[in-house]
């Protein structure tokens, strides 16, 4: 079935104990909303020696926004900001192929999961809410990413 | 037993029930609250006003412009026996969000009674939808006038026990649904429309969702005003409709400004020409204009208490079939007595936008989410819904299908 | 001599040159500046939207909603491709008269260099068409600003020896109009631009008349924001464009409220979705904006540069020809020189009224009267002119039969 | 040819010698304008002993309107204001009746002549515009028509 490209294993998995989640801790918190859905989600890091750290979110949205939020949540946690950075890229471009790339597994590691999303045009935004939110906060944090 | 409507017979004039969905599915399309389908007599009767008299209406007199303006202006009288009502009491817009907005903003505009200022009170309800909330919200902001509302209960009614603080001597202007886009709650309007005529206010009658669906007396319900979509009533994109009472409309200000809406200009000044004209600057969307006519037509032809009375139906059996099914709960009222054709629910656990997702692989078409009226749906303690929507191209299979893709959705997750 | 464009071929491709005129006559279509008809390219993508793709936009998540999106996106990429801009800078509104009130709204409810209020000044010019002058002297009486403007001379040019009095310190906003509708004239923008900048101010070019007709660099040009309807560009009805400069576009306030241009929001408050979003409230026009995206695809098949030279060719055979009929006077511009396919003229002693309605009877369509443009007739000391227009589809026969018309006017009349 | 109908001689001649046109001299005067074309009419009367006198006006237009706005003032002219509203209502009929009738001769005299113009519903408001305006004046000179 299609659907199973979109949900995989992996990120139901994420969807029902997702990491790093829980009531944001740091100083600068950023919120972002899906306005088609009304997902939303609250993010906070910080950067200790040009790394990410103490990144926490909490927030509601579909499975895939969850999910997505937590593995980014993995991904981006103790890397430096060009490290992120290069996932940030790699992720949204994965986002956009419209199934016709499969996503470097390298970088992405269980991001490349989320693959199937870019199939379903409506549900990128939702692979992508956590991920804009991180990158809102990393710049707030004076990150160039 | 013979049904109501031949629902057979009147797919067939939809083209797009030909289409394959995901997995070479049929279409099950119940998302008719968003925007409806549409039969090839609309279809042909936009393509033949471009190929046999497509020019500038009121502004030609050569005969491709006559004929044109001949159309349009058919069209118009076509929207106003629909109503009931005078053709020079309706404006054309691209939209109901248009006619609101229109309003609003002439009220911002007027003088006399017809203004809004300081101090004045404007009423709507928790039911609205964004269209018919954020015009007057901001409309208040502007002008230091005072929004307040009634407020929704659990069932998707409103709570009239208020009504002598929401709508008090203060209110000029009182906007209300006729049916919730939600919840398919419709709410008794009798005694608000009472109350706001009391103080001397104007009734805005938001009739997005039930125009389409039910016969309709504008003068019995005593609005003011009311505006609905061409899009949602089986007509093209990028037409709406105002209707308002003929003295209120000529005493009003214009909202767009540009041609065919003067009487005179100067650099310095113009004066406009009467309503409806006044309020059509501008080369109209006439193709549109037109094939609402036709779309008119054809619910007409079908008779408007029979499609009613078949959306009750089909509304009837997928609550029975709904409330069969462990882990979904209906939103908002739990039978067909004062509501319409449309449905909300949840699954326990799931996002609706997942539970919409699922449905789509059965060819299913549901809207999930907050479905632009987010204050409801935060009234209501939820993120959002999963809404089905039904029209007269529904049938009990489609209801059906529907129920089976529910069954899926809440197991597709369940089981894993 | 081959010709620029093989007219014969393009003709085919507008069903409605099939039709018969009065008396059996072919029509001479002669109103493209008023509206322009439509090849069935175009009509089949509107239709093709509503047989396999029709749902609202950017709201649900089925499959049906998933290519509404996908080629209602493509359309506007369509668009900014045409113009050389980005997609994000393109606002879809109903019509050019609609994307100049939402800019004029907008910068009343502005703030900061947003915003326009008493002591600012509007700078406007006498060549406008109605749409791009009311909205401007209206806001100007709102909010007490000064409307000011270029006057014109005989030829359709402007005054720009004024320039420094009327583009001042003060001055917020400029915007003029990129052809004449009435006289084809082209203002001689340059200038009036650098002082718009040099002031501060932002200049927004009514390019109703020349982005259907030429080549056109938005970005070149240097203007801020740019307007035009897509009925005059093969397109359908309802559909216009606003171009804005993206981060003028999202520092800007909406204009029309309601679904699928917010952020949040509550009974108290709201905040907007970025542009283009906040500017496209409510189901969009989507079939018409699918169908704008295929007239500009036709356009740029048939070549925009290939329009132009064209057009002129035409223009100039038409101007030759009235030049030589006794009593007829052309107004504006006499040659080909900054001008567009756009001719207007009188007839010795007889009423532009009168004048259309002979032609008329030959199968020529033309406009007359004072084309939406009341102030610049006044200004050449007429009450109307009769105006022709070409387009791809006109060719030499065209004009010939034009001119017959225009001799069979005077007479019809002279010799009675 | 089928413009014949419209233009008949009687209109061309009414054209070229407008009755009762002139400045308007009466106190109440009144101002209407056609806003497609910007033809306009000032028009001029007053109500002696419940008969229209004095009925003056003057304007810009095609043929039609102003060969109308002299028909109509030889039409209303000494007439009561019972009389003269028969005269309007029969013309207002006419005119709208795209074509199907040809008009009541005793009643309407010449004004017959424009029965063509109804064929070309964009030349009925030309038609209409003096005897709109000359309705306009009855009434503010408080006649009931
Ligand atoms: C120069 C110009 N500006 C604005 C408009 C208004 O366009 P629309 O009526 O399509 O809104 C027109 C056409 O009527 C025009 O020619
Ligand atoms: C109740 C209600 N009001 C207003 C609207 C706005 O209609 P539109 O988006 O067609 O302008 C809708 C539909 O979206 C609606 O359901």
């Amino acid at each position: 079935m299609e659907l199973d490209s979109l949900y995989q294993e992996v990120i139901l998995d994420h969807y029902k104990k997702p990491h790093h989640k829980g009531l944001p801790a740091g100083e600068i918190q950023v919120h972002h909303v899906n306005p088609n859905c009304g997902d939303e989600i609250t993010l906070s890091l910080e950067i200790k020696d040009g790394v990410f750290v103490d990144l926490t979110w909490d927030g509601v949205g579909c499975s895939i926004s969850q999910a997505s939020a937590s593995i980014m949540g993995d991904l981006v946690s103790g890397k430096t900001v060009a490290q992120a950075a290069e996932v940030l890229r790699e992720f949204t471009e994965l986002m956009q192929s419209k199934g016709n790339i499969l996503g470097n597994e390298e970088v992405l590691e269980d991001a490349i999961a989320l693959a199937g999303v870019s199939k379903f045009p409506a549900r990128v935004k939702c692979a992508l809410l956590g991920w804009m939110a991180f990158k809102d906060a990393a710049i707030q944090n004076g990150a160039e990413i | 037993m013979s049904s109501i409507l031949d629902v057979a017979t009147i797919k067939r004039d939809f083209p797009i029930f030909n289409e394959e969905m995901r997995g070479g599915k049929r279409l099950v399309f119940l998302d008719s609250a968003a925007t409806s389908q549409k039969p090839i007599q609309v279809l042909d009767a936009e393509r033949n006003f471009y190929t046999t008299s497509n020019a500038a209406v009121h502004r030609g007199s050569y005969y491709l412009a006559e004929r044109a303006s001949e159309v349009f202006e058919n069209s118009r009288q076509k929207v106003a026996d629909f109503l009931g009502v005078a053709p020079e009491e309706i404006v054309f817009t691209k939209s109901a969000t248009e006619s609101l907005n229109l309003l609003a903003v002439s009220f911002e505009r007027g003088t006399g009674s017809l203004a809004i200022g300081p101090g004045d009170e404007i009423v709507v309800s928790e039911l609205e939808h964004h269209a018919n909330l954020l015009p007057w919200q901001q409309l208040a902001k502007r002008t230091g006038a005072t929004l307040k509302w009634f407020e929704m209960e659990q069932d998707g009614s409103l709570d009239l026990s208020a009504m002598d603080r929401v709508i008090t001597s203060k209110c000029k202007i009182v906007a209300i649904t006729h049916q919730s886009n939600v919840l398919g709650s419709v709410p008794d309007l009798a005694p608000i429309i009472a109350a706001t005529h009391a103080v001397g206010a104007l009734f805005v009658l938001d009739a997005c969702q039930s125009v389409p669906h039910q016969p309709i007396d504008v003068r019995a319900l005593g609005a003011d005003f009311m505006v609905f979509s061409g899009h949602k009533a089986l007509g093209p994109t990028g037409v709406g409709v105002l209707w308002g009472r003929a003295e209120i409309l000529n005493a009003m200000e214009p909202f767009l400004y540009g041609g065919s809406m003067i009487e005179t200009v100067t650099m310095t000044g113009a004066t406009w020409a009467p309503a409806p004209k006044k309020f059509e600057a501008g080369v109209p969307n006439m193709a549109q204009v037109v094939g609402l006519g036709a779309a008119l037509d054809y619910l007409s032809n079908v008779g408007m208490a029979n499609i009613h009375l078949w959306e009750l139906e089909l509304t009837q059996y997928a609550l029975d079939g709904l409330k069969a099914i462990e882990g979904v709960r209906v939103v908002g009222p739990q039978g067909i007595i004062d509501r319409g054709g449309v449905i909300s629910f949840t699954i326990a656990g799931l996002h609706p936008h997942d539970v919409g997702q699922v449905m789509d692989q059965y060819g299913v078409a549901v809207r999930t989410g907050h479905h632009c009226a987010w204050p409801l749906i935060r009234k209501l303690g939820l993120t959002g819904t999963t809404r089905a929507s039904f029209y007269l191209y529904n049938d009990f299979s489609d209801v059906d299908i529907f129920l089976e893709s529910v069954v899926g959705a809440r197991d597709y997750f369940g089981k894993r």
